[in-house]
């Protein structure tokens, strides 16, 4: 279209005019270059008018060039890649880019949510801490119709086709900005062989020599940058990083970095992941971050065409754009001098508003040999026209800080603000570091580093190109210095032909800056129109007056009480006016209103780059066992515990869990089935006080416990409350295995680690975890032993030579096997435990001879049926951490002529109470009825309208038995163990109870006959 | 994320270790002597400090040792890692000591 | 703007041949514990291996990348991992077990407990740093270096074995995800399994 | 001592400022030089600090009190949490407690004339396995028992609310409890309103005002040390959430605390989507979207002690793994910021409100990660407390000597499942 080249300059710039991008901004076409943002293709096109605000839907254009952009927000892109909330200004430009503006309704020359004038008034600051509070029902209406204007851009709404990937990096120095400053750091370090990683957020290194007209080494700067980076990648032990933003400093110099890599490719020719996450840790970090200017706080500000100066430069010099043909430069210092000096190059008529009484650096210099008109002593303090700035008022700024004179208008369509500089010091502060404030720059400045961190150019307060490349040069080599102290070279040597001094620039003044927070206004502050300090949240000079007003006077408070700051950008532009202005009304100085300090991020960065690829069955690690894969193929349902996944029941065709459960039960029962129990944790004890170490870790007492002999053991925290059980086996005089509970193996192996390290030092024992090496088959039923006589030959399995709760070793389908007779069914039982690479072979082996038996695999739903028939607890269901041994009526296991840990805690006043919850059995009075597991038992009767409903406890484990045809459950109940035959009321969800009798929780086999039965 | 050094391996990065919790609790002796304020001390009153704190810590992914540590709780800074056993580093003197517990009686435990 | 900005660095860039996975699932593997204040014990189990017996968590003795060989892995102060050819795992528990003698110690097989997964090309280091923290470096990690470490949430033995050759031991029932994790950050160099 | 009575909030006194281009409005609290006596005074201008010095003239007479704050108001976990208010808790005794809290925030922007924005838009818990789910029952139960509104959702109903939600997660969502009273608040604005009321009723807000030690003598508080001088006293609350141990040892005692960094975040701000809260400990995932649009998302607390208000980045990597896990959508979205805040987590995941070994001293403290639902009843049962000079029943399980006799309130609820 016609107007898209109204203002690309026709020479110059970074861009490749051979390389032509169409673009969609909404919904109209534009055309770019390669090398264009989308910000400096839409103003090459002359659309000034990008976005509307949040608060007042205020027309909005491109406040600058970067990171610090607080008004020009777009949707990038739609469908399932679309981006809420980008910045034109780091949108590189794209072929097929579509990008749309966020509070544009219905279009953003035409909003229909503009408020204007009085009614903009009414919702000031903190307005809706004052209203809206009839009764919680009318905050619920009013909430919604808030949330219906809120926020800025749209979420996607359908999973992210994308990938992510992260990285550890290690460096002996990380350099934070290729400006000037950074490019001379990693020069001055690469050269010596160091280990350098240089990054920078931009689509190229270079930093403000991108958008400079200076000389650096007697090359025009931009051409200095190529060149330096070249020279860089040339070096082995260095990595340039393009696009990529470090964005948050943690502690122990972890730096954090993302890396854009896909969104500047077309679609097709990205890489396989979008962003990368580098978490980099460097010996020694130099942050070369440079500075935003800040703008000025006069009324109006906001209108599109005001534009920060050094934006000004950005867009004429790196992208060829001139935002304006008749220009107003307003500003209190010397840099401002440059965008007037750029718009005069590029043919725009300009004139200088500058607060100052005079120009008193090199730019100034500059502009005055340019013939460049200087209104000095002077300010704007209005900006006029409706959707794009059309004149600036001017008036004289006395020394008092008072107008003087009569106000003036200029005619403009641009008017380049410059208020000074804040110094990008937000990494230095993630650090720790404190800032300190410079009256001089007007800006804060790092202090002394709180981590091996040093700043370099100008976020630590240079002003000229040539102080930038002498602090980078040295901030490298002593970052080098420090990193490998004694080392000059680290590496290969560095080549006679690189440079081996600091880039050369001519010195240039940087003159001095006249503080201006708050332009006066003739109407004053509360009564001008809005003089803006915090442009995307809308805050306005007369917000933070307000805010003083009523009491907030910490810049904390101020800023929370505003939102100032709040937004995407963080305040970037506005924090410090804010806070200037803050000082000026409380008659403070600007520490003294508090210092901000930064946290992550510096800019926004993807969820989906700090998740990584570890989603989906990667969330965290699925443990398997090695016969696993019988498992699928079984059509076994899986069930989570821990990290394992274990089989839960095998549906056969047609069959619910229930039906499935039932049949494996009764299988269990009346024949033979399998249990893959190789998930059970097990630690190998083995030494001379190996005996003595279970004493301690269990209640009970292992002394006696003979070779070849198992025992059940209960393990409590020192608060006395169970929080593992499991069968130990002693395998030797000095050797134990000790089985744990599938999800608490880890953590049993650190409580015993802990106390063997740090308590019991001189025990002399040795764990060993062997939970991965045997695979584990629990073959369960009456008619196990004749399967497994088929399958061992070596072994005597009659009941004499093999009692119940002993082992012995044997040779099971031709693999070494240990071989347990312990019970978690009631019936007779052989876990046989091999190596895990023969676990599937004699898994296999054991239901081959289990076919004429009808050996049938069970999960661990049917598990817990059987085990709960036998009234056998399983941690961490039946109980919750408030549990005892006595509480589960197992206080006679408790040996009394030993200390173990907790043992004291369960004489405590409370604790030896005999009222505690505790464990039953309960019998539905209705035996067809199953309670449902966490149902609470009432205290007495159900006594509608009682609120609350007394309660004694609850249900832990409840199912139907298909062993007994009656439903059954285990139950903590208050005093329970006393109160045997008492009938309880179940609360149901319905309003209705249930009533049932607490019982014994062995509901089957109470003799435990059928552990010998075959 | 922290860098710890692991008085065995060396410095590792923190998400190789498992923070253990206050250091040089020794467990008492002869528990059954105890008044339910001496057993509540020991088991549940930490001194929870802001600034050096004797910790422990276990290098879970890697040797899965136990070692004392003293730690700064506001700069996260180490001072220091020894083995059990060993002697701590000098700053060790320097930490603020844990207030007394509420009963007078002062526990004695296994010398470490 | 130069053209080379235009393009990320892929792992690709840095190394262009696809990692190379090798899971040996059938080495004998045993632990073993004991006193590493005990030089007469260090020298006798040092003449059981024919490796040098490490005392420290750099140095990784071995004798070569191929399946057939021995290593012996430090894995704390008191305990290391004997790596030996498939087969062999009771006769090296019996050898360890009489160097030992009559000293306090614990042999234990655990073979099939965990796996050695061998990882070798030029992206190995790189495909590594995805999951691991350690500095890779040859300056900080050098051939027969290791360290106990973890890859993503999966604790692991780590040791270089050769330049771009690192050997990883893994408990069994973490292979499948390992292997996962290696599929998923292995999409711009490649990786092929021997 | 200030005379009570407030500028009052309205749509017409907004109005009418307006007009006035907001320059009547007056301060929301003063600004007082520290008196060199008070009844009683308050260590810590949090929630819970301004909420009890609030009752405490409200509802026991109390006038010349003073709260005493380190920073700013406010400035502490007041500032830097999820904001989600809930009382769905599983025992009696922290379900009444919280419940009555849940009472106070459903009247507390009528009772202070201060817009706290409480939203009652649910809170959701999800279950990711056949535990989880067997106590989202008991939990469920018990509430409804207790006269707290909760429910189970099925798979099937969390979807018809949220939609984009992926269930088939590495640990499937197996269902939910949901209670629908529950909702967010606007955190400052709790400060803020509770700041007013007090102030409006004579209570002395003292910022930047440190608490150097206590001062005791026969065993009894007789005043503060501060870093605006000697305030005599001989009632003292400690409600410093993360620096009560830090306290305890000014007075010669220590708790069963550890003060861990807990971290949030917030995304960019989007239209609204998410019109719930959901919780999932499982996985440590916590997210809501606030008025202004941001997805306000709360991570796990690191394993370490700290008070640096600062936490680490695996926990914050760990939270958006869980966040991208049950909401793929939200993958592109970005993280504006994390902060971090100084929890203290006492050994039953219960508070500890109620008396001290030192007379005159009371404690309020080991809120760990759930403090601020809890801001008015806390404030609420303290004053009471304070005033009596013994427990309000609400509070007497909540006492420090169960640490002795063993009778712990463990809201850790079961450890891993095990079997």
């Amino acid at each position: 279209m016609s107007a898209s080249t109204s203002r690309r300059l026709p020479q110059g710039g970074r861009i490749d005019r051979s390389r032509h991008l169409q673009f969609q901004f909404n919904g109209r076409a534009y055309t770019g270059y390669e090398g264009d943002t989308l910000a400096s293709a839409l103003l090459a096109a002359g659309q000034t008018l990008v976005a509307r605000s949040w608060k007042y839907h205020r027309p909005r254009g491109l406040l600058a060039a970067g990171v610090e952009e607080p008004n020009a927000l777009v949707q990038l892109f739609e469908g399932e890649r679309t981006v809420p909330n980008v910045r034109m200004t780091e949108a590189s430009l794209v072929e097929g880019l579509v990008a749309r503006s966020i509070h544009a309704s219905p279009s953003i020359d035409f909003d229909l949510g503009t408020m204007n004038g009085w009614f903009s008034r009414l919702i000031p600051a903190g307005f809706y801490y004052k209203t809206f509070m009839a009764s919680q029902a009318a905050w619920h209406f009013f909430e919604r119709r808030i949330r219906a204007v809120s926020g800025l851009g749209h979420s996607p709404t359908v999973p992210d086709p994308d990938r992510y990937d992260k990285r550890f990096a290690h460096a002996d120095l990380l350099v934070v900005g290729a400006g000037l400053a950074g490019l001379s750091a990693a020069l001055a370090a690469g050269r010596t062989g160091a280990r350098v990683i240089l990054c920078d957020e931009q689509s190229e290194a270079g930093g403000w020599l991108l958008s400079s007209d200076e000389t650096v080494d007697g090359l025009p700067a931009p051409q200095w940058a190529d060149h330096a980076v070249e020279a860089l990648r040339a070096m082995p032990e260095v990595r340039v990083l393009t696009r990529t933003t470090a964005f948050g400093y943690q502690d122990n110099d972890l730096v954090t970095l993302v890396e854009k890599r896909a969104d500047h490719l077309p679609v097709g020719h990205q890489p396989a992941y979008r962003e990368r996450l580098w978490r980099v840790r460097a010996r020694q970090v130099v942050l070369a971050t440079g500075a935003h200017e800040r703008p000025l706080v006069f009324a109006r500000n906001d209108l599109p065409g005001v534009m920060l100066a050094s934006a000004v430069s950005t867009y004429i010099r790196r992208y060829a754009v001139l935002p304006g043909c008749n220009a107003v430069v307003f500003t209190n210092q010397d840099a401002g001098y440059d965008a007037a000096l750029a718009l005069k190059a590029a043919g725009a008529q300009v004139i200088v508003v500058d607060a100052r009484p005079a120009p008193s650096g090199s730019l100034g210099a500059r502009a005055n040999a340019a013939g460049i008109e200087v209104l000095a002593s002077q300010v704007v303090t209005e900006a006029q026209g409706s959707r794009r700035v059309s004149a600036a008022v001017v008036q004289t700024l006395g020394a008092d800080g008072r107008l003087a004179g009569i106000a003036r208008t200029l005619p403009c369509d641009l008017l380049a603000v410059s208020g000074g500089v804040s110094a990008v010091i937000h990494l230095h502060s993630q650090a720790g570091s404190k800032a300190v404030w410079n009256e001089e720059l007007a800006t804060f400045l790092p202090g002394p580093p709180a981590q091996s961190e040093r700043s370099a150019g100008a976020c630590a307060g240079a002003r000229t190109l040539r102080e930038a490349a002498h602090a980078g040069w040295t901030a490298g080599l002593a970052a080098v210095a420090a990193a490998r102290p004694g080392a000059s070279q680290v590496g290969s040597s560095a080549s006679a032909s690189e440079q081996n001094q600091p880039p050369e620039v001519a010195p240039a003044d940087p003159g001095d800056i006249r503080p201006l927070w708050l332009v006066p206004h003739p109407q004053g502050p509360s009564r001008a129109p809005k003089q803006f300090v915090d442009f995307q949240n809308d805050v306005s000079a007369s917000d933070l007056l307000l805010a003083v007003r009523e009491g907030f006077e910490n810049i904390e408070h101020v800023k929370r009480y505003t939102a100032m700051g709040f937004g995407t950008d963080q305040g970037k532009t506005g924090n410090i006016n804010g806070m200037g202005i803050l000082a000026q009304v409380l008659g403070k100085a600007i520490p003294q209103v508090g210092t901000t300090t930064f946290r992550p991020n510096y800019t926004p960065v993807t969820f989906g780059a700090l998740a990584g690829l570890e989603l989906g069955d990667a969330f965290e690690p699925m443990r398997t066992t090695q016969i696993h894969a019988w498992h699928v193929a079984q059509g076994a349902r899986f069930e989570d515990v821990g990290q394992w996944k274990r089989p839960w029941y095998y549906p056969r065709p047609g069959e619910d869990l229930h039906a499935a459960v039932n049949r494996e039960v009764l299988a269990v029962r009346h024949g033979v089935g399998t249990l893959d129990a190789s998930t059970l944790g097990k630690i190998d004890v083995q030494g001379p006080d190996a005996a003595t170490l279970l004493n301690w870790v269990y209640c009970n007492d292992w002394s006696k416990l003979e070779v070849g002999k198992a025992r059940y053991g209960l393990m409590l925290d020192e608060n006395g409350m169970v929080f593992d059980d499991g069968v130990t086996v002693r395998l030797g005089e000095h050797q134990f295995l000790m089985h744990t509970t599938t999800a608490g193996a880890a953590r049993v192996l650190a409580w015993l680690e802990r106390w063997l390290q740090t308590e019991w030092p001189h025990l002399k024992v040795y764990l060993t975890t062997v939970t991965d090496h045997w695979a584990t088959t629990a073959l369960a039923g009456p008619k196990s032993r004749a399967v497994l006589e088929k399958l061992c030959a070596d072994v005597d399995f009659s009941d004499s030579s093999f009692p119940f709760m002993s082992a012995r070793e044997g040779t099971v389908a031709g693999v070494r096997a240990r071989i347990f007779r312990i019970s978690f069914s009631g019936e007779r039982c052989y876990e046989i435990n091999v190596p895990s690479a023969d676990g599937l072979r004699v898994w296999e082996a054991i239901h081959r001879a289990g076919t004429e038996f009808g050996i049938t695999p069970y999960g661990t739903e049917t598990m817990h049926v059987l085990r709960g028939e036998k009234g056998f607890i399983i941690v961490g269901q039946d109980t919750d951490g408030s549990v005892t041994p006595v509480d589960l009526g197992m206080g006679a296991m408790v040996a009394k002529t030993k200390d173990c840990l907790g043992k004291r805690s369960l004489t405590r006043s409370d604790t030896a109470r005999s009222d505690r919850k505790q464990l039953v059995g309960l019998l539905t009075d209705d035996p067809d009825f199953v309670l449902p597991e966490g149902a609470q038992v009432l205290a007495g009767e159900w006594a509608q309208g009682t609120d609350p409903v007394p309660m004694a406890g609850h249900v832990t484990s409840s199912y139907w038995s298909p062993t007994l045809g009656r439903s059954i459950a285990m139950a903590l109940i208050k005093g329970g163990l006393s109160r045997m035959g008492e009938r309880v009321h179940v609360a149901m969800k319905d309003g209705h109870s249930r009533t049932a009798v607490m019982a014994s929780p062995v509901f089957y086999d109470p003799k435990a006959e059928r552990q010998n039965a075959s | 994320m922290l860098i710890i050094d692991c008085p065995f391996c060396g410095p590792r990065a923190e998400s190789e270790f498992a923070y253990g919790g206050e250091g040089g609790i020794a467990r008492p002796l002869a528990t059954e002597t105890l008044t339910d304020e001496q057993w509540g001390d020991y088991v549940f009153m930490r001194s929870n400090p802001k600034g050096l704190h004797h910790e422990q810590w276990r290098h879970a992914s890697g040797c899965g040792k136990w070692f004392n540590a003293l730690r700064d709780t506001l700069t996260y800074r180490f001072h220091g890692t020894w083995k059990i056993g060993a002697e701590p580093p000098e700053a060790f003197t320097r930490r603020v000591q844990p207030a007394a517990p509420v009963g007078e009686t002062v526990v004695e435990g296994l010398a470490r | 703007m130069p053209a080379d900005t235009l393009m990320p660095i892929a792992i690709a860039d840095l190394a262009p041949a696809p990692l190379r996975v090798r899971w040996s699932r059938q080495q004998a593997i045993v632990n073993f514990r004991g006193d590493p204040a005990d030089a007469a014990l260090l020298q006798a189990l040092s003449g059981v291996v024919g490796l040098p017996w490490p005392t420290r968590a750099a140095d990784c003795p071995n004798d070569g990348p191929a399946d057939a060989h021995h290593r012996v892995v430090w894995a704390g102060p008191d305990d290391w991992f004997v790596i030996a050819p498939a087969g062999c795992q009771s006769a090296m528990a019996k050898s360890l077990r009489e160097a030992a003698g009559s000293r306090h110690h614990a042999v234990t097989d655990v073979s099939s407990g965990y796996v050695v997964l061998g990882l070798s090309g030029p992206a190995a280091a790189e495909v590594l740093a995805q999951g691991c923290p350690l500095d890779l470096h040859q300056r900080s990690f050098a051939v027969g270096a290791s360290a106990g470490t973890h890859f993503f949430k999966a604790s692991v033995w780590l040791w270089r074995v050769q330049d771009d050759v690192f050997e990883l031991l893994v408990r069994s029932s973490f292979a499948g995800y390992v292997q996962e994790m290696l599929e998923r950050c292995t999409l711009e160099c490649g990786i092929e399994s021997d | 001592m200030k005379e009570p009575g407030m500028q009052k909030f309205s749509i017409w006194s907004l109005l009418r400022n307006a007009a006035s281009y907001h320059e009547g409005w007056q301060r929301q609290w003063r600004s007082p030089e520290p008196q060199r006596e008070y009844d009683a005074v308050v260590v810590g201008g949090g929630g819970h600090g301004l909420a009890t010095a609030y009752y405490l003239a409200k509802e026991h007479g109390l006038r010349n009190i003073a709260v005493v704050e380190r920073g700013w108001l406010g400035g502490g976990n007041t500032a830097r949490n999820t904001t989600i208010v809930r009382s769905n808790y599983l025992w009696d005794e922290a379900t009444h407690l919280y419940e009555k809290s849940m009472k106070l925030w459903e009247g507390l922007s009528q009772d202070l004339n201060y817009n706290v924005m409480f939203s009652q838009r649910g809170v959701m818990n999800l279950g990711h396995t056949l535990q989880d789910m067997r106590e989202i029952e008991r939990r469920v139960t018990a509430n409804r028992l207790n006269g707290v509104d909760a429910e189970v959702l099925s798979p099937q109903q969390i979807r018809e609310i949220l939609p984009f939600i992926n269930l088939n997660t590495r640990y499937p969502v197996l269902g939910a409890s949901l209670q629908r009273r529950a909702g967010v608040a606007r955190h400052d604005a709790v400060a803020w309103g509770f700041a007013r009321g007090a102030d409006a009723l004579g209570v002395d807000i003292l910022q930047n005002c440190e608490v150097t030690g206590i001062r005791r003598e026969g065993g009894a508080v007789v005043g503060l040390d501060t870093a605006r001088g000697f305030i005599k006293t001989k009632k003292v609350a400690i409600v410093a959430a993360g620096h009560s141990s830090v306290l305890a040892s000014l007075a010669g005692f220590r708790l069963p605390l550890e003060s861990h960094p807990l971290q949030a975040l917030v995304s960019e701000p989007m239209k609204p989507i998410f019109p719930t809260v959901v919780m999932s400990n499982a996985i440590h995932a916590y997210i809501s979207q606030s008025d202004k649009g941001d997805l306000v998302i709360g991570a796990g607390i690191d394993h370490y002690t700290g008070y640096g208000q600062r936490g680490s980045f695996p926990i914050i990597e760990g939270t958006l793994q869980a966040i991208v896990e049950l909401f793929p959508l939200f993958s592109r979205v970005r993280m504006n910021r994390q902060w971090g805040g100084i929890v203290d987590v006492s050994p039953d995941a219960c508070p500890i409100i109620g008396l001290t070994p030192v007379k005159g001293l009371y404690i309020n403290c080991g809120w760990g990660t759930g403090g601020f639902k809890a801001t008015p009843g806390s404030g609420w049962v303290m004053a009471h407390t304070l005033a009596q000079d013994r427990p309000h029943r609400l509070n007497e399980a909540f006492t420090l000597d169960r640490f002795y006799n063993g009778h712990l309130i463990d809201e850790h609820g079961a450890a891993a499942v095990a079997h």
